[in-house]
């Protein structure tokens, strides 16, 4: 059961990765990125069950955290070429 | 193996199954509609059926151990960011500028102009 | 705050949580997966997510930028600490028995617990540092730049 | 309140109850509503939680069914030959007072399938739908109802 599940995690995968590399536009990847995110959180919870070992959980619960915090990332870097603002202070870079 | 553990495991076998299935279509969505807009909702079908069914279906096979709280936590949590991120997605490809196709004889409502009292916001920078 | 309504509320609602689980993976390094590091990574996130949805300024008047540059030496001082400390009682660097002679087990627990906590809050620095350096860089940069 | 919240949280988390760990988890509370109210200092504006638990329980229920429902439209779409979409980006009013119950409000529509919230304004959602068909709006308006009767009135 699991492994239909899994072979069915990963054959959407690979449709995933397509639309990621044929685009076309930005967003469509961005788009792709996110959902194989989702994909592969499911995937980590299925192999878990798979090798027995299911306390890989909160990897997939981290992995879950960066990926949303990371598309929202991408996009404010795409539309402003920085992920912070004009007026940010530079203390750090000094 | 009584009766009710039979019920269980078929439940979670149609649950996980179905899932996967979804899970497929919704990649096929992504991949087969026409145009970005169209394929939110490809994406759409991955995160809300996809996610439940397999979740629940995870759930059901674990019992009541600390897997299902955690399995739990892991679907209210992508419950709550899968459309999150689909609405920024979305939202920043409309903020561009680009405008979804409307299907014949219907006219799209057109966004309201970001007003003044946004432009602090974060996201949208000051800088324009 | 109508534009980003959605982000900046379901922001609110997540943030709380995430740093929790930071602290959780924390403190759960013997129990399952995780550690120090992880949770060094989780802890920064709750802040760059929150500085990517209320903007660089709000989350640095939060955790101002000194703290952060504290924070990393703090961390290493703290894990070299506990080594120190054991090389100062007479046994090898990092020997984690020095904590407690008497019962060696014990001695090990704290000293993990120590090391981590020093592994954690320096790694949690340096990735808000990099946040930091990263978006407090001019934005649109010239092409030839890149 | 949000801090006990947090604690139940951790418990669960956790699931081992060892003194030390519990400690521990307590501190980790403290620290994070510490944190927490610092941010909400910061920003100024304080998620208030005004929600009904019962009704919230009994609305997920009916927005699982609508889920359902809403897939099975679009993997229709998705699975036929010619894919029959209709696209269509259209206004939805909203009625509920806080911006929490907006939230759920948008964040519902853009989970079922076929619906995508993608611009809050000051009265309405824009919408972007996939099979746009006339009975969209009666069915947002609905969800919309249960959203705003999900809210508990005034107070906290």
């Amino acid at each position: 059961m699991f492994l239909v599940a899994a072979v069915s995690l990963l054959v959407s995968m690979v449709i995933v990765l397509a639309r990621l590399f044929a685009g076309p536009t930005l967003y469509d990847r961005v788009l792709a990125v996110n959902s194989f995110g989702t994909l592969t959180v499911l995937f980590i919870g299925v192999l878990g069950f798979l090798t027995g070992r299911p306390d890989f959980l909160d990897i997939a619960l981290l992995y879950a955290l960066i990926n949303f915090v990371g598309t929202i990332a991408i996009l404010k870097f795409f539309r402003y070429r920085a992920i912070g603002d004009v007026s940010a202070s530079r203390e750090l870079g000094q | 193996m009584n009766a009710v553990d039979v019920f269980l495991e078929v439940l979670s076998w149609a649950l996980i199954v179905s899932g996967s299935v979804f899970v497929i279509i919704g990649s096929l969505g992504l991949w087969r509609l026409p145009d970005f807009w169209a394929r939110l909702h490809g994406a759409s079908v991955t995160e809300s059926a996809g996610v439940i069914l397999l979740i629940w279906g995870m759930c059901i096979q674990a019992g009541f151990t600390l897997i299902t709280v955690k399995l739990i936590i892991i679907g209210i949590f992508l419950f709550i960011t899968g459309p999150t991120a689909t609405h920024a997605v979305a939202n920043a490809a409309l903020v561009t500028g680009w405008r979804p196709s409307e299907a014949e004889g219907l006219t799209g409502a057109e966004p309201e102009p970001l007003r003044p009292e946004n432009e602090d916001d974060a996201l949208d920078g000051g800088e324009e | 705050m109508r534009h980003h309504l959605i982000l900046r509320v379901i922001t609110k609602l997540l943030a709380g949580a995430i740093m929790l689980f930071a602290f959780y993976v924390q403190f759960h390094g013997d129990y399952s997966p995780g550690g120090g590091f992880q949770a060094g990574v989780i802890l920064a996130v709750a802040f760059v997510l929150y500085g990517l949805v209320f903007g660089l300024p709000a989350v640095q008047a939060v955790l101002p930028p000194w703290v952060v540059h504290k924070m990393m030496a703090l961390g290493v001082l703290v894990y070299a600490g506990t080594g120190v400390i054991s090389l100062f009682t007479g046994y090898a660097f990092l020997d984690y028995t020095a904590l407690n002679p008497a019962h060696p087990e014990h001695g090990q627990e704290l000293g993990i617990l120590w090391v981590e906590g020093g592994v954690g809050i320096t790694v949690t620095g340096v990735m808000v540092a990099i946040y930091y350096a990263f978006a407090g860089r001019p934005p649109r940069i010239s092409d030839e730049e890149w | 309140m949000t801090l006990a919240g947090l604690f139940a949280l951790w418990l669960l988390m956790s699931g081992l109850f060892k003194p030390l760990l519990i400690g521990f988890g307590l501190a980790s509370v403290l620290v994070v509503g510490w944190i927490t109210s610092r941010m909400d200092a910061q920003d100024g504006d304080h998620l208030d939680i005004r929600l009904s638990p019962l009704r919230l329980a009994g609305y997920l229920l009916w927005l699982l069914a609508e889920i359902a429902r809403a897939n099975w439209s679009v993997m229709r779409i998705i699975l036929s030959r010619r894919m029959p979409v209709r696209q269509h980006l259209f206004r939805v009013p909203f009625s509920q007072k806080t911006d929490l119950g907006q939230v759920i409000f948008a964040n519902s529509i853009t989970l079922t399938p076929g619906t995508i919230t993608v611009e809050t304004e000051r009265d309405n959602f824009l919408v972007h739908a996939l099979g746009y068909d006339e009975n969209d709006d009666e069915a947002l308006a609905e969800m919309d109802r249960r959203v705003a009767q999900v809210e508990t009135a005034g107070g906290v």
